[in-house]
């Protein structure tokens, strides 16, 4: 039985599957933002899965995906990475903006599993995933630091890369590349 | 969180330090006296494996070697860059700008191509020696060369114009130091038949329920790709 | 700022001295701090702080074209580049579906497992360095050398080489490379010999690594280890096994495993890995001999690359451990999020836990024997 | 009057002698490490970088003084002396040669011939930790406090084992004086070794050189000044000739102890199975026993080089673990045997 199947009996029943799509062989499920913890216990636990191995977690902001201008095409590269049917929420009117990716690996198998966990701009606050991965650690502090996503639970939820009292969150796809003039405040105001 | 209890199990050699210190004293022993040995040899590369650097600069450096570029010439001696912009595009670093200009009458001994550049600026200081302008360069001009001593006193020296550009060209002319025109590596060969074999894509995307304007958006670079092998 | 209500109370301030090692500190690899309450030498708690070279990779990448990406990954770990190369080309050829002629693969399992000795040398010279023993690090320092030759020789540059394209590679291996590689051998095994004969049964090395820093199996799969850290741990876990790309399962080699996941196992485990990639690359380059000299090294291409849209992970064993990139395309020109997985990031976060009980001494063998590399840390 | 001159020219000439050959010995530090390390070290100040040293103590000497801002002043001033000069009287009891008989006098090439020298050397030795620890208090640094501590823990312990080792050869030659105990070694032993203290005490030279490199802080027991886990330990905030000083007064150190080692165990001045003192005439019998006893010494130097460049370094439970549990147990032994044989064969 392949990985979609199992990873669909398991998940299946509690409706914790949003979405599943598949892009070159990687399986990704889309999974409620409540239940994320509980997701991933289970996918840790059940025998056939055994996901024992938290390879990454990262942030994803879909601000420019979710332009109005590019819809229309969007639909259509949607489509072309699985089956377009299994898109049902983002045919609704506002996409939630962010998305927390979970890269999660079975060393028995050597299977990989992304799962994905949407997160709402006005309400940016997932569970934390150090009760279950200590890994979980650093990477949701950056995609703190990098996203302004909240995750709560996290016992030192301070940012990682950019200094205490930096003002933005760099990642986010409206912050330009250059920066804002962050440096400079903090050489003068000290 | 408890750690894991580790056992030390030693061989009486390692028990007693003495020992193994001896065999290291001789190992360092041998080394001390070969280099010593060395020493004495006359010239500046005296230790096998240091080179003097300035005095000594027998070391050979790789034809390949990314170092500072140049702008070739031809054999007549007629620049060829023809300022098309592919280095300046394709730079990572954004490091090169580029003026077009055209070839006026009468200045076909200077310039190979009906365009060149009037303006060819390279900043060092932006460079990451990556090598990618010299990989897009259709017409082998931009280079980069073999020197390696990119110090410079000032930001200004570290714009190279077109001119140093051309003199680091010439001064690796004459020292024979020009790098050979690089080896475009094989490419797998296109399909055999191509117009079966985008029926078949076409065919295996429309099962896949891949829209057409997906599958055309992917053959257009490919078709492109072909063509610029055929130029070369 | 400390939201950490575990990490007030585990400690009474005022019995405690605070000491701040790094951000520049003679033995911190890169950039990093580490603020270490300590009882006398014995280290209370270990508090690391990264980011100091934090240099927006991943933001970067969101601006630069897919093949625009290749020299900033460079800089990702800059003791060994070509995994990263390798690893972030797998991973945008994955995206796209590309299948890599075989002989260039061969050249990039050849210049992968190189680049894996150079870094397993200065990662094991560091950590002589770091307890004292500086020779052994000259005579690996010297073997790097001549490996980095034969990158220079190869594409022209020697730390930073950009090696490979998007769908094979730039350059065929030089003319010169089979003699080149059969003196560079007994090099490399005469120096890892030299380097066993002062270190590994000397009674000072063996007290100063074995049971430091000692983490079991279990935390390390917890913590995210990979790599040679996590074959410490008695893990047997290697992507050129598991995961075989490159292909890498053609070739015969061991996967060293230790026992007790300290400084001295990590250290052994890297010693017998350069033995082991000496043989990957032999039998590499024994394929790659009989390969026609003319046979592709680059698959078809479009000379602007436009993936489809869609996401994915993509992980390589490089000598750090698990290299991944997951790449997420929105169909343009520019890749729409690039996420690096560097191996240590998930390593030097346990230094805590790592470091908990140790004296000072070895907190800092305990970072070298991780092979901390803050360019590929803070990214 | 004659006495006070010669023994003021004497004490000149020693001093100048020792700087001379400490101020050598960080050129043969520093080229020794490279050819060890395959590499070729300084060699571009005058032939093979020989005023290398010469160039260092000119950058020494003009930099700029800093006291750090909150530094213990006197303190902090004080430290490099009280480094400094306790190294270089200790080898005012060390001998250098024979004698020398000129115009009828007999001048013995020792700065002066104290009944009670090893009991000097010791005092004086440990003068030198207060240079250390009150360096690393004064300097308020926490990487300088650390260095001071660990090197005043580790100096105070291993001076056991040293004086458990000296009382050894006490044993042996039932004296304190150096110069008695460098005179007592000529000849042979046992028929066909010479007659030298390391064959009298082949244990007891172990220990006494292990604790005297202990007691230099040289590698492995550079725990004090350990760069990769305190920068440079107690003189990390010293600049200038402070550091210069410590560092001098480290090379100095090594000479007193290479001399003490020379002295006690190796026969001083003497060659093995001939004895040129009955060859020679007072004055060249004179510069050649002052000869073979800096070979002697120049010899135990390299092997302070030598060994630092092959040895990883202790951590300091370790040195503590191996001075306490290790050398003063065996030291004791080692008093123990002596005591016994001496008590069997008189």
């Amino acid at each position: 039985m392949d990985l979609k199947n199992r990873v669909e009996q398991c998940l299946g029943p509690k409706n914790f599957v949003v979405a599943m799509t598949e892009c070159q062989g990687d399986l990704s499920v889309e999974v409620p933002k409540r239940s994320v913890v509980d997701v991933m216990r289970l996918l840790r636990n059940t025998p056939d899965l055994g996901f024992n191995f938290l390879s990454d977690l990262l942030g994803v902001d879909n601000l420019d995906l979710n332009k109005p201008k590019k819809k229309p095409k969007k639909k259509t590269e949607e489509g072309e990475g699985a089956e377009t049917e299994e898109e049902p929420k983002d045919k609704g009117p506002s996409p939630p903006r962010y998305e927390v990716v979970y890269l999660l690996l079975c060393l028995e198998r050597n299977e990989r599993l992304q799962v994905k966990v949407r997160v709402e701009e006005n309400d940016m606050e997932v569970d934390t995933l150090t009760p279950v991965w200590k890994a979980a650690d650093w990477p949701e502090r950056e995609v703190f630091d990098m996203f302004g996503i909240r995750f709560k639970g996290h016992p030192n939820l301070k940012r990682l890369l950019m200094w205490d009292d930096f003002p933005a969150h760099p990642l986010r796809k409206d912050y330009p590349l250059e920066g804002q003039g962050e440096e400079r405040h903090l050489i003068y105001d000290d | 969180m408890a750690k894991p209890v580790v056992k030390k199990e030693y061989t009486l050699s390692e028990r007693i330090y003495l020992w193994e210190i001896l065999k290291g004293m001789k190992l360092t022993w041998g080394h001390f006296w070969f280099n010593f040995k060395a020493c004495w040899r006359p010239g500046p590369h005296t230790i096998p494996t240091c080179w003097q650097y300035p005095e000594d600069r027998t070391r050979e450096i790789s034809p390949v070697f990314r170092g500072e570029h140049m702008l070739q010439k031809d054999d007549k001696g007629r620049e060829t860059c023809i300022a098309c912009g592919m280095c300046a595009k394709i730079c990572p670093a954004k490091c090169i700008t580029i003026k077009k200009g055209k070839r006026k009458e009468g200045e076909e001994d200077k310039y190979a191509a009906k365009t060149y550049p009037a303006a060819f600026e390279v900043d060092l200081l932006r460079c990451i020696f990556c090598g990618f302008c010299e990989d897009a360069c259709p017409k082998n001009a931009i280079v980069l060369g073999q020197n390696f001593e990119l110090a410079r006193y000032t930001k200004e020296e570290c714009i190279l114009d077109k001119r140093k550009l051309l003199m680091n060209y010439r001064k690796a002319k004459e020292e024979g130091k020009l790098k050979p025109p690089r080896k475009r590596v094989p490419v797998v060969p296109a399909p055999p038949k191509p117009e079966k074999d985008e029926k078949a894509d076409e065919g295996a995307e429309a099962k896949k329920g891949k829209p057409a304007v997906a599958g055309k958006a992917k053959k257009k670079p490919a078709e492109k790709a072909e063509s610029n092998e055929k130029e070369e | 700022m400390n939201q950490n209500p575990t990490s007030q109370t585990s400690y009474e301030p005022g019995n405690y001295v605070t000491i701040n090692i790094g951000p520049s500190h003679p033995s911190m690899h890169g950039t990093l701090r580490i603020a270490a309450v300590t009882d006398g030498e014995t280290i209370v708690k270990a508090d690391p702080e990264i980011g100091y070279l934090h240099r927006g990779v991943e933001k970067l990448g969101e601006n630069l074209t897919y093949h625009q990406f290749i020299p900033i990954t460079d800089r990702l770990n800059y003791c060994s580049a070509i995994p990263n190369n390798v690893s972030y080309e797998m991973a945008v050829e994955k995206l796209m579906g590309i299948e890599v002629p075989e002989k260039a693969q061969l050249i990039r399992v050849i210049m992968m497992e190189l680049a894996r000795i150079a870094d397993h040398q200065v990662c094991i010279g560091i950590l002589g360095v770091d307890l004292g023993a500086f020779t052994p690090f000259f005579y690996l320092i010297i073997q790097r050398e001549e490996i980095y030759e034969i990158f220079e020789w190869f594409n022209g540059a020697r730390l930073t080489n950009t090696f490979g394209r998007i769908g094979g590679v730039d350059a065929d291996l030089p003319d010169d490379f089979e003699q080149r590689w059969e003196e560079l051998k007994p090099g490399v095994r005469k120096a890892n010999d030299e380097t066993e004969k002062l270190l590994t049964h000397n009674r000072i090395w063996m007290d100063r690594t074995i049971g430091i820093s000692a983490f079991s199996a279990e935390d390390a799969l917890n913590w995210g280890f990979t790599g040679p850290c996590l074959r410490a741990c008695g893990v047997k876990r290697d992507l050129r096994i598991d995961e075989p790309c490159c292909m890498y399962d053609k070739f015969k080699f061991e996967v060293p495993v230790g026992k007790n996941g300290d400084v001295f196992d990590r250290y052994i485990v890297r010693m017998i890995e350069m033995e082991e990639s000496l043989k990957i690359i032999d039998q590499a380059y024994k394929l790659y001999k009989e390969m026609p000299p003319d046979a592709p090294l680059m698959a078809r291409v479009p000379k602007v690359i436009k993936p489809p849209a869609g996401e994915v992970y993509s992980a390589l064993e490089s000598p750090n451990g698990e290299l991944g990139f997951f790449v997420k395309s929105d169909g343009s020109a520019n890749p729409y999020r690039i996420r690096i997985r560097p191996p240590c990031y998930m390593m030097f976060q346990a230094l805590p836990e790592l470091a908990e009980g140790e004296m000072v001494a070895d907190l800092i063998a305990c970072i070298s024997s991780l092979n901390i590399i803050a360019g590929e840390l803070d990214r | 009057m004659d006495d006070w001159l010669i023994a003021i020219i004497k004490v000149v000439c020693i001093w100048v002698w020792v700087l001379l050959i400490a101020v050598v010995m960080t050129w043969v530090e520093r080229r020794g490490a490279a050819l060890i390390q395959d590499r070729p070290g300084p060699n571009r100040a005058g032939p093979w970088g020989l005023f290398q040293p010469l160039a260092d103590g000119i950058k020494l000497f003009t930099k700029e003084e800093i006291i750090p801002t909150k530094a213990q002043k006197l303190l902090y001033i004080m430290g490099p002396l009280l480094f400094s000069v306790p190294a270089f009287s200790a080898y005012a009891v060390v001998p250098f040669g024979d004698k020398i008989i000129l115009g009828g006098k007999e001048i013995i090439l020792q700065v002066s011939d104290v009944n009670i020298g090893f009991l000097f050397i010791l005092a004086i030795g440990s003068m030198a930790v207060y240079g250390v620890i009150l360096g690393g208090w004064g300097s308020n640094n926490k990487y300088s406090i650390l260095g001071g501590l660990r090197s005043t823990a580790q100096m105070v312990s291993y001076e056991v084992p040293l004086g458990l080792a000296l009382l050894a050869i006490v044993f042996v030659y039932g004296t304190f004086s150096l110069r008695d105990i460098s005179l007592a070694q000529q000849g042979t032993f046992l028929g066909f070794l010479p007659n030298w203290g390391i064959f009298k005490q082949p244990l007891g030279f172990i220990l006494f050189i292990v604790a005297a490199y202990a007691e230099a802080n040289r590698v492995p027991f550079d725990l004090p000044e350990a760069e990769s886990e305190i920068v440079s330990g107690y003189h990390t905030e010293y600049g200038s000739m402070r550091l210069g000083l410590y560092l001098f007064g480290e090379y100095v150190n090594l000479v007193t102890i290479s001399g003490v080692i020379v002295a006690l165990y190796f026969g001083s001045w003497h060659m093995p199975y001939i004895d040129l003192g009955a060859y020679l005439g007072p004055i060249s019998w004179g510069i050649v026993s002052f000869c073979i006893f800096f070979l002697k010494v120049s010899f135990f130097l390299w092997m302070f080089v030598w060994v630092r460049w092959t040895l990883p370094r202790f951590r300091y439970d370790q040195v503590m673990g191996l001075g306490w549990r290790g050398l003063i147990p065996l030291g004791l032994f080692n008093i123990f045997i002596t005591a016994l044989f001496i008590q069997l064969t008189v």
